[in-house]
């Protein structure tokens, strides 16, 4: 299987559009313009745009925090996303959630609970609801490596793995949970060798790498559209930025960061399709501006849009309200 | 009109919506072949299939977050807890997820959780629970608790058919024992409504599930000696009818508040402090709660009566309001 | 005596108990080499090592059950959520387990688990919840919550010292933003002993947490208004010091419940119901409780401001209460 | 490493009295004289007996409720059991829990919470505890082969991993959770293969071979005492009886009864001592006899036992009362 040159091309334009997203939200972070704190996705954007994009129109995302690059490709716009940022009432949740505590149905996403891994088990669920009615679509869920520790990951992998369901699941291997290193987790060397325990299928790939994500997951959608059951995919990648915009990390040896940082999977995309002769500086550039462009309206948008009322807050409680006599 | 048992009018409910509706599906613990530890679901994997009563792993927050995934993309799974006490486990799911989707970003989550719960069956402390408490204080969640077979019925198709996610406390102690005459047709208990369980005009007594029944056993009992209750069975918990509370505070002036949870943080706190706050001057003396001591549910027989709230407490509470 | 912060208040009494018992550890995520997502365990990682000072995978209900585990043989373990939203994920251990240990089987647990909580720091519904509600109708366990820095150095360190399951919520509000002037010497803050943190005659404010201070800013307001508050600080919610709270109804005649925790199951509910019962005839007026509005906290400022109660609903609770 | 006469002598009469016990306890239960359920560990003996007893005294177990062979090796006496199902006064627990919900720590038993698996990390934090004050202790923590799929399971584990703790998981894989079977909880052959998530040592053992069980425990303890880190032993066995005694399991096929009918633990055992010369015939009898006498006492002591008074139950909520002034 091979991807297109237009998907090719999809896949650097939602690269960029996430790292520069991600990158103007800590400028503004910094500025004091965020409400609450700012969590990026920074160096790590090929596993979500990878397997975000792998994705068919009624397939169900259920993902988690650094996954940015899912949110844009299902359809949930810049201008949106950054209104959330700010607070405000055209933000995706209309204010009553912040940041990347983002879910919309519309797009088939689901709403990502910081508890992590909880969504292990709601994407399972989604998944066998498809099973249940007979349709082909896919589930898949994403969490960190941190979030391989958690009991719903491993009652929503081992659900999963016993009833066949058409689910995928990534982990995004950044090498650290906050500040907590992979060894102080596991005393494992992959992470997918948490998936033995469920005979489930397991692949690792280089998360910086977004072809090799994006085909991996591509490859385990079908396989898992078509009732071969589940795949975990663990994303081998690196945290660039600190947890939130406000730690240092100064506990990742410097070292560790300069070695990621050659393999960037901005660069090393840009630099595949432009030695491959499948575009060229011009067109990537073009990209790059349509990109710088649609973050600069994003901000306006937010900027000038308003704040929701006070009592908006009182709403949307339940999806059946009691009725009063 | 049949007669039918509190354990039947579950098992007519959830058979008559899982056949009206193939977004219905059960899950939970031996509820497929074994048709469930209670046998609520006895019959249902040779009706629906395996796909419709699905038999899990052990691991009531992996399933209960299946349930709430398969719900978000259209689905109304009812969960089965084997007994209320392990609800414990699917605590997060229920409370962080479940609860909150639909305030959070939009996610409706018609998802029912039947607790098999409470005591009186020499259960100990994990097998004997009333879990109302772990979720009264979480908004996004609906709490039932039918005490007659009749509301049993009509609470959990009413929970079914709500697009919220409802926790629906079946009290174990009445599964058999009481009994009801159920129409043929279709019918629901709207969720949010109490109803008054015995008319009356000295004195009030708030309360739902079992403890109904030791309220009219203690009303009867009263009424020979010429005091007459109003009962009021709450039938939701949460949220609480708050009408039906205030008007029958304003008809007896004066009010018990019984239930087998544990007093302190119990439901009927709310209950008592709702009355103080709105309906102050239409109080005729203090508002005594009755409910089950502080404690884990004791195992022994002669400590789980002392534990749990009797009709003699019930008689004393009352005698002492009218005296008052 | 010397000014420090509410948080140096924590850590001081986190570290003077880890110097003064080899029994006492701390386990939670990044609270080793990183000194916790707040930075109360900074340098401890250094201090006392690995060892005392646990970083563990990301799984509160292991690391929670791990330190009943460790209580049980002897030890004292402080356990930190990072924030007090993940305690959900435990709910299981600290229920079922560490708060029924002692009455079932005579197992003394003594753990505390530390609970960063609260909002006003525009969190959202997962990093500001008032989790206090999630166990108040559990018996078994004991909460506390200080409001000033005196307190929160001397309950953390009674509740170390205890041999029960104690839920310390320290909110996180108040972290760098109180003060106060602190002794050099070893001292404890009973549990389950109120304080009055005001004197007054008119109307009682019963309160805990954050919400002191706000009760704090409305009596002075009103005290130029010729109205004289008494504010009574919880500190332990659960037990509640009943002595406490019916020693100043006596006196004032008026009650305001205030706190930040949703209204419905909440404490408030509970102090109300309490005294409604055992001091109805000192009751000049109603109950009035201030509280979180019934949804999760929402995150954008101008929801969170309405949905957190502020000085002016106070100020307006206490007025009809005078005028009442 | 061989195992004494003395010591096959003994685990022989733990298997009679665990059996004799329990066979009573469901007679009693039959007859209505048991408070609430019973539940037996009838033909999985062997697993209880074998890890309880190569436990040394200062260790600590907790156990799941299928492990009375810990309870009774440990020293927590039948009559005491045989009270405690009653709900008398003289009860392991005074009559505040029933049955197989037992834990005294003055003979090393951390109590059994009803919630499947909650005891792994239970267990791990005695061995934490342990490791912390350098202590040459270990200890042991048992589930079935359902409580593998809760969440506890997997944090427990994997905490005890990571830090190398002196803990030692038993599974008692009897086949079935209830009623559901091996194939609707896992897609693995082996639960063993769970430990492979965690970086664990696995053993697999004959869990109706009290010695293998017992062995293999010895083994695992031994390593873990030495700094080793935990092992998880998987023991392969069969739940003769209903899930409790109101089960008539009618889901279990006969042919799978009749089959572990065979390798019954008692018989397999006593043929083992008869027929490498270790015991005769009288010898075991005499066993049996005082196993009967022990039995009979028990269930006197327990009859003759007072009910605990209704005040009782109002005590012991806190191991540090609130003071009053
Ligand atoms: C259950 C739970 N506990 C604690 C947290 C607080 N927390 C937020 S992110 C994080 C680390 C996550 O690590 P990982 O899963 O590796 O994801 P990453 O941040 O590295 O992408 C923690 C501990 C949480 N979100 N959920
Ligand atoms: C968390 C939890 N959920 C449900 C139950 C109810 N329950 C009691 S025993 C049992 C089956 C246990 O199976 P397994 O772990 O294999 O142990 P076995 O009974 O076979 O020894 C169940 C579901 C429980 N005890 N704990
Ligand atoms: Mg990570
Ligand atoms: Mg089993």
């Amino acid at each position: 299987m091979d991807a297109k040159r237009e998907d090719l091309l999809q896949l650097y334009y939602y690269l960029k559009l996430t790292r520069r997203l991600e990158d103007r939200v800590t400028s503004l972070y910094h500025q004091g313009k965020i409400l609450g704190g700012a969590w990026t996705s920074n160096g790590t954007e090929a596993v979500s745009v990878g397997f975000g994009y792998a994705l068919e129109k009624n397939d169900i995302a259920a993902p988690y925090f650094r996954d940015m690059g899912v949110f844009l490709i299902r359809g949930i716009t810049a201008k949106r996303i950054m209104a959330q940022y700010f607070g405000k009432k055209t933000g995706v949740t209309g204010g009553k959630e912040g940041n990347v505590h983002i879910g919309d149905l519309n797009f088939g996403v689901i709403g990502f609970p910081s508890h992590l891994a909880d969504n292990y088990p709601v994407g399972t669920g989604a998944a066998l609801a498809f099973k249940i009615r007979g349709e082909k679509r896919i589930a898949v869920a994403c969490t960190g490596d941190g979030g391989t520790s958690r009991g719903d990951f491993h009652e929503g992998m081992n659900f999963a793995a016993v009833r066949k369901l058409p689910i995928v699941f990534i982990c995004n291997n950044n090498q650290y949970a906050y500040s907590t290193p992979l060894q102080l987790q596991m005393s494992i060397k992959n992470i997918a060798e948490r998936a033995l325990a469920y005979g489930m299928s397991s692949k690792i790939v280089d998360g910086n790498n977004v072809i090799e994500v994006y085909m991996a997951a591509k490859e385990a959608y079908e396989i898992a559209r078509n009732g071969g059951g589940p795949t975990f995919i663990e994303c081998k990648t690196m945290r660039m930025h600190g947890h939130s915009e406000h730690d240092s990390a100064k506990y990742v040896p410097r070292e560790l960061l300069d070695e990621w940082k050659k393999k960037d999977p901005i660069l090393n995309m840009e630099k595949y399709l432009l030695e491959n002769n499948i575009s060229q500086k011009a067109e990537l550039e073009s990209i790059d501006s349509r990109v710088k462009k649609e973050i600069e309206e994003a901000e306006a948008f937010a900027e000038q849009s308003p704040y929701p009322e006070p009592e908006d807050g009182m709403k949307g409680l339940y999806a059946t309200p009691i009725a009063e006599e | 009109m049949r007669e039918i048992t509190y354990l039947e009018a579950i098992k007519e409910a959830l058979d008559e919506e899982l056949a009206r509706d193939p977004s219905v599906f059960i899950l939970g613990e031996d509820v497929g072949i074994y048709g469930g530890a209670f046998r609520v679901t006895e019959g249902f994997y040779e009706k629906y299939g395996e796909w419709r009563i699905l038999d899990t792993p052990l691991s009531e927050s992996g399933f209960t977050g299946a349930a709430i995934g398969a719900a978000l993309v259209g689905m109304r799974p009812v969960v089965e807890m084997q007994f209320a006490d392990f609800i414990s486990c699917a605590f997060d799911q229920l409370v962080n997820v479940a609860a909150k989707n639909h305030y959070r970003w939009g996610g409706a989550t018609p998802i029912v959780v039947r607790a098999p719960y409470g005591g009186n069956i020499h259960g100990g402390a994990f097998h004997s629970q009333c879990i109302e408490g772990f979720f009264f204080n979480v908004a996004g969640l609906k709490i039932v608790a039918p005490s007659t077979a009749y509301d049993a019925k009509g609470l959990l198709k009413a929970a079914i058919r709500d697009n919220d996610p409802v926790i629906y406390c079946e009290h174990k102690y009445l599964y058999r024992r009481i009994k009801d005459s159920i129409p043929e047709e279709d019918y629901v208990v709207p969720i949010g409504k109490a109803r008054i369980a015995l008319e009356g005009n000295d004195v009030s007594i708030i309360t739902y599930g079992a403890m109904v029944h030791t309220a009219l056993e203690a009303a009867q009992a009263l009424n020979e000696k010429g005091i007459s209750c109003e009962i009021i069975d709450l039938r939701t918990i949460l949220p609480l009818d708050k009408k039906s509370i205030f008007t029958t505070v304003k008809k007896t002036n004066k009010v018990v508040v019984l239930h087998e949870q544990t007093k302190t943080g119990g439901v009927g706190a709310e209950v008592s402090s709702l009355i103080t706050e709105y309906c102050f001057d239409y109080l005729d003396g203090p508002i005594i709660r009755i409910a089950a001591q502080d404690t884990p549910v004791p195992y022994s027989a002669q400590m789980e009566e002392a534990f749990i709230p009797q009709v003699k407490d019930v008689l004393s509470a009352v005698e002492k309001l009218i005296r008052y």
